[in-house]
């Protein structure tokens, strides 16, 4: 039994944004009569945790505790319009739409304590706890819960905000490909490291190490689940996945799990990951999009890996065991 | 799909199968039957209710409920070959569910166990209209793996050798056969005097590898035997292509693991 | 059509159902008695999200012909929330993020409680072999191993003092 | 506003809705009651490329709980369309229901709504759809040769045919050619992937409720609700403000959830039948019939120097779309917009082609149009690395781009971070880089 290690990486880029621009996000953000606050949209969670960042970039805004923001999403008769949720483009869409909105309702939300406090409006801050306050002067203070009631109640006000993104549509020359086509762009670099059995062709991934370079983090944790989530999706395309094995050929094509091949939870070895912050210009708070990169790099870093192993340079995805051996058969007749 | 029968008695579940022939479902773990033949059947018959999952043990001989589930298996059949083999089926739920008689009529590439129960030249008995019939595995196999009754137990006698099973999957847990292989091989005054070798994913069912055997028996097991052995099982075995493995890499991988189980024979 | 009345308790109520031919468990759990956390992701034993507990045995619902758990008792998600008894997992699964979309979720925690009860202190070979029958499209598994390696330190921590 | 002001972004604050994912309640779109629900299933093309000569749905429709059997002589309107039309992708090419011919094993010819799902399932079987048979066309190289039987007309050539008459989405930048030729080393080399299948585990589906004033209320998965409603409507030939979607907690997407091949169908059901209608995908369904991510071929041809600066890049890239477009041109597009990577390189001619053949049409997956790419040229990286003889971190570096550096879409880089991302994964892994090469950045100038 032969077994023979090697190390690969790559280093990807990835835009943020529907290619091309013109995929606009709108939110609105209104505050209840206790002080709470209602965002509404109709982007779609998949589970990456939209709703989650959405409700604290929110809540950053609007300078309130998390857990008074309410996220409405998913239901085209309230929420304003979504273009949906891909392209790496609802954190950087949606979250500029929602600060855009949650800056109105504060601004609308400060004018009420103002007027409450009769103070002037430039004078006041909140302090991310429910309160409002003149700068230096705590005591001089009124609850956000307060101020939304009297807004409603007492003055008559409204505390809410409308909110859009647009990055406006820029066709690409059909000669040149002249355009400007995304927000942004995030980075990754990804190490692998693969042990190859050479006698029937099975690579184990021993680890997976990689550096990313999203900007700012929303949410740390959810910018990691991505990154766990998405080398586990690499690792599974780089070895296994196909919905064609021999394409052109559309016999066998998998139509269940058992014949749909994925990694499984002991075929994932250990992933580090150090995130780098370079914040984008134009993202909400600096952030970038992370959701799709995550498999991109550790494809081709697992391919250069089994290359660097064996000697051969294969230069397809899914490496079936059968690709390796093939590529190890042509080697030693090469040899001979 | 009208009716779905059970069977109070084995006798009963006989006398079903006899009047309903072919548009006749079995179900017992129902992981293979209620996705292949149970939906199209007009007739489905549980046995689950039957039991049937005795494991009984003598002189090393054993005698297996066809209702024995992978999970008794691992739990309570202190055979290693056998556990790797019911290891190999599925994941945990699978195990609790899929039994040894489903395994010996479960579609190709799958049947991990019945490959093991081959190379131990096991015997299955059915009960019939006319009565129990018993015929080796290996013959109902060959005459095509038809069920005139309902298979009720497996009888093996103890290994007449040293007994290794090895799998060739695409991950490690819960994987598709590529390739499975069981051999028991029988060492006689420093020679093969006894082997019986057989192949999972080598062919329409799972299948004893005479012409590997024969390269064996009377040699010395070592490097030029077991490359004999793995030639000829090579040659002889008529795999297919699916969508886990091309005929191509599955013969190459019947040669390579029946070479490494040989060789985990031949160290001890 | 033939049909049949069968019974059986689920998350402690017993439930008598006219069923017909080729229904499964999972069929009858969703569909029938509303138990929405068993989920449908291939109705072809592949993917664990519809796994139950059958007379202590972890099960697939939709590979189980209704007739044959007559008289038995099965739990589902719902009814291990009812008992609390896999509180210390699900903080675990939160504190770890160990579900994305969900989907899958309620089935690995069935899959998960299943695997404590037979072995309360696993190692992580034993908890990913555990999980070979429950797929995860979106975390990467690591979270959830975590989770599990996280409670049975906890609980074996507690048993210790 | 600076980030280290931030108060509550950035914090790993916990996930909305896991609490309901670990206790089962989290509702996703199937999850709703609604009563008296009929359930609609495909009848399916058995062929990759036919004609179709006859449909007979009377057994179909005799059969015990059918409801209604739906045809494409039930579509309203123009019966054609593409789900991007809005944004001026054309022409509209696909239809909800085939007619004239099918064009993929799997596409789908009629749909049976009935009492339960296995009834509506018996009944699809007994459709008979009489076919004659068309040569079928699969793979980049049958599909472009001289002569290959076409498979829609609007593609004489059986690739997209892009503004102005391209065959291709393309990029030109500088000289390629002339680069070549002064290169020390060309590097030519060709990747392929397979097509590869989104596999969320909770499979695309939707319920569509009649609720009054000839509204329809569709409970739906789809990745898009605005995109799918206004597709829906626009196939129906129906004013948007008869639908409402509603949905945003979905069971995992990766681009398999923008299909649009369940909502339309589910609410005519539900129009013409005034009953909630649900349409699932079976598993199979998902991994057979749901489009999946392309088969790509990227083809690349660099001019090197001995110092490890590619000064041209020449890239023909062929996406096999399958029977139809859906998305695949904006797919193609974005890979123009992505090549040649991470990297400045002064010469780049890209040409990005989508391939029509007869196989399950192809469309968005995590990463589309870029994946493929990003496979390609880090692999295509390390040959360079091997063929000059450098270490092929350095190779990398020295090539990565800077800020302000001029993209060959012509838009200069901002935001870049690619150097230090290459630096700090070459610490994790212990990579022991010379001190040049650890004090790059990118904001310096280009090496070299």
């Amino acid at each position: 039994m032969s077994k023979l290690r090697g190390t690969g990486f790559a280093a990807v880029n990835y835009p943020t944004g529907m290619h091309l621009g013109g995929d606009p996000t709108q939110s609105l953000v209104h505050a209840t009569t206790s002080g709470n606050f209602v965002v509404t949209m109709s982007s779609v969670d998949l589970g990456q945790g939209l709703k989650t960042i959405l409700a604290q970039i929110a809540a950053e805004t609007l300078g309130v505790p998390l857990d008074t923001v309410i996220v409405d999403t998913g239901d085209t008769d309230t929420g304003p319009h979504c273009t949906g949720t891909f392209a790496s483009r609802t954190t950087h869409r949606a979250g500029n739409a929602v600060i855009m909105a949650a800056a109105e309702a504060r601004k609308a939300m400060l004018e009420v304590a103002a007027e409450k406090l009769e103070v002037s409006v430039e004078d006041l801050e909140t302090d991310g706890r429910g309160n409002i306050h003149v700068a230096g002067v705590e005591e001089k203070a009124i609850s956000v819960a307060e101020t939304a009631g009297a807004a409603h109640f007492e003055l008559g006000k409204t505390i809410s905000g409308r909110g859009i993104f647009l990055k406006t549509p820029s066709p690409m020359d059909p000669d040149t490909g002249e355009s400007d086509p995304d927000s942004t762009q995030a980075h990754a670099c990804t190490v692998a490291e693969v042990e190859v059995d050479t006698e029937t062709g099975t690579v184990d991934v021993l680890s997976i190490k990689s550096a990313y370079e999203v900007g700012q983090q929303v949410n740390p944790a959810l910018v990691k689940g991505q990154i766990v989530g998405g080398a586990w999706m690499g690792i599974g395309h780089a070895l296994q996945e196909t919905t064609a094995p021999y394409y052109p050929s559309i016999d066998h094509t998998p139509g269940d799990f058992q014949s749909y091949l994925m990694p499984g939870a002991a075929d994932m070895p250990q992933v580090e990951c150090e995130v780098l912050e370079i914040p984008s210009r134009n993202g909400p708070f600096g952030a970038k999009g992370v959701g799709e990169m995550v498999t991109n790099s550790p494809i081709p870093a697992i391919v250069n890996a089994i290359n660097n192993a064996l000697g051969v340079r294969i230069k397809q995805i899914p490496v079936t065991p059968e690709v390796i051996l093939r590529a190890l058969d042509e080697k030693a007749t090469q040899v001979t | 799909m009208a009716e779905y029968l059970q069977p109070g008695s084995v006798e009963e579940a006989a006398g079903m199968i006899a009047s309903h022939g072919s548009s006749l479902a079995i179900v017992a773990g129902g992981t293979s039957a209620m996705r292949y033949s149970a939906p199209q059947a007009e007739q489905v018959m549980g046995v689950r209710g039957l039991g049937m999952n005795n494991i009984e043990r003598s002189s090393g001989g054993l005698s297996l409920g066809a209702g024995v589930t992978m999970s008794q298996i691992r739990e309570s059949l202190p055979i290693p070959a056998l556990q790797d083999a019911a290891r190999g089926v599925g994941g945990p739920a699978v195990q609790n569910m899929a039994t040894i008689g489903g395994n010996i009529f479960a579609r190709q590439p799958y049947g991990d166990v019945a490959v093991v129960l081959l190379a131990l030249d096991a015997t299955v008995t059915f009960s019939t209209a006319n009565g129990e019939r018993s015929q080796k595995l290996v013959e109902f196999y060959d005459a095509g793996a038809q069920a005139d009754g309902l298979l009720t137990r497996i009888d093996c006698a103890a290994p007449g050798g040293e007994l290794v099973y090895l799998k060739c999957g695409r991950r490690r847990f819960n994987s598709p056969t590529v390739v499975a292989v069981a051999a028991c091989i029988g060492i006689d005054n420093g020679k093969v005097g006894n082997a019986c070798i057989a192949f999972g994913g080598a062919g329409k069912h799972p299948m004893r590898c005479v012409a590997a055997e024969q390269a064996l028996i009377g040699k010395a097991l070592g490097d030029a035997s077991i490359k004999a052995a793995a030639q000829q099982a090579a040659g002889a075995c008529s795999p297919g292509t699916d969508s886990v493995a091309t005929e191509w890499y599955r013969r190459r991988m019947i040669a390579t693991y029946l070479t490494r189980a040989l060789q985990q024979i031949a160290a001890g | 059509m033939a049909s049949k009345i069968v019974s059986l308790k689920v998350n402690g109520k017993i439930e008598e159902l006219v069923v017909s031919a080729l229904m499964t468990l999972q069929d009858v759990l969703r569909d029938t008695l509303d138990y929405t956390s068993v989920k449908e992701g291939c109705r072809q034993g592949g993917c664990g999200s519809c796994s139950v507990i059958v007379d202590g045995e972890l099960r697939l619902s939709c590979l189980t012909p209704i007739q044959e758990v007559d008289g038995s008792e099965v739990t589902t998600l719902e009814g291990l929330n009812q008992s609390n008894s896999i509180t210390a997992l699900q903080n675990q699964f939160v504190e770890k993020y160990a579900a994305q979309c969900g989907f899958c979720t309620p089935g690995m925690m069935v899959a998960i409680k299943a695997l404590l009860d037979s072995n309360p202190n696993p190692d992580r070979e034993e908890i990913v072999e555990a999980l070979a029958g429950n797929i995860c499209r979106c975390t990467g598994y690591l979270p959830i191993i975590e989770a599990v390696e996280s409670v049975v330190a906890e609980m074996s921590g507690a048993s210790g003092e | 506003m600076a980030i280290k002001d931030l108060k509550i972004v950035g914090q790993p604050v916990r996930l909305r809705d896991l609490d309901t994912h670990v206790t089962g309640e989290t509702v996703y779109y199937e999850d709703v009651r609604v009563p008296r629900l009929l359930h609609l299933k495909m009848h399916r093309s058995t062929y990759s490329h036919a004609k179709i000569l006859n449909i007979d749905t009377a057994e179909a429709k005799s059969s015990p709980g059918v409801v209604c059997v739906l045809t494409h002589e039930d579509l309203p309107g123009k019966k054609k369309f593409n789900a991007l039309a809005g944004v001026g992708v054309g022409p509209e090419d696909e239809s909800v229901l085939a007619f004239e011919k099918v064009r993929w094993k799997g596409e789908s010819v009629v749909a049976v709504i009935a009492e339960t799902p296995a009834q509506a399932e018996a009944a699809a079987a007994k459709v008979k759809v009489d076919y004659e048979e068309l040569p079928v066309v699969l793979g980049i190289d049958e599909a472009l040769k001289d002569g290959a039987p076409v498979i829609t007309a609007h593609w004489p050539n059986n690739h997209y045919i892009f503004p102005e008459n391209h065959r291709a989405a393309q990029v030109r930048f500088g000289d390629v050619e002339k680069a070549f030729a002064e290169a020390d080393h060309i590097v030519e080399d060709s990747y392929e992937t397979q097509p590869i299948e989104q596999a969320p585990i909770e499979t695309n589906g939707c319920i569509a409720v009649p609720v009054g004033e000839n509204r329809i209320t569709v409970y739906s998965n789809t990745q898009g609700l605005q995109f799918s409603l206004d597709t829906t409507a626009g196939i129906l030939d129906i004013p948007t403000s008869k639908l409402r979607f509603i949905g945003g907690t979905v069971g995992g997407g990766f681009g398999g959830k923008v299909d649009m091949q369940v909502e339309p169908i589910t609410t005519l059901a539900a129009m013409r039948t005034g009953r909630p209608v649900k349409f699932k995908y079976t598993r199979e369904e998902e991994m057979r019939v749901s489009s999946s991510r392309s088969a790509w071929r990227v083809v690349i041809k660099d001019g090197v120097m001995n110092d490890g600066r590619i000064i041209a890049r020449k890239i023909t890239t062929y996406q096999d779309s399958g029977a139809y477009l859906r998305f695949s041109s904006y797919g193609g597009m974005k890979h123009c917009g992505h090549m040649p990577g991470p990297y400045t390189i002064p010469n780049v001619w890209i040409d990005s082609i989508v391939v029509f053949t007869n196989r399950a049409p192809s469309n968005a997956m995590r990463g589309f149009g870029v994946m493929a790419g990003s496979f390609a040229l880090e692999v295509q990286m390390d040959t360079i690395a091997e063929t000059i003889g450098m270490d092929p971190w350095e190779l990398r570096l020295i090539n990565a781009y800077r800020e302000g550096d001029m993209k060959s879409h012509q838009k200069e880089v901002e935001d870049a971070g690619m150097v230090e991302t290459i630096l700090t994964a070459a610490k994790l892994a212990g990579k022991q880089l010379p001190e040049a090469f650890q004090n790059m950045s990118s904001f310096d100038q280009k090496a070299g």
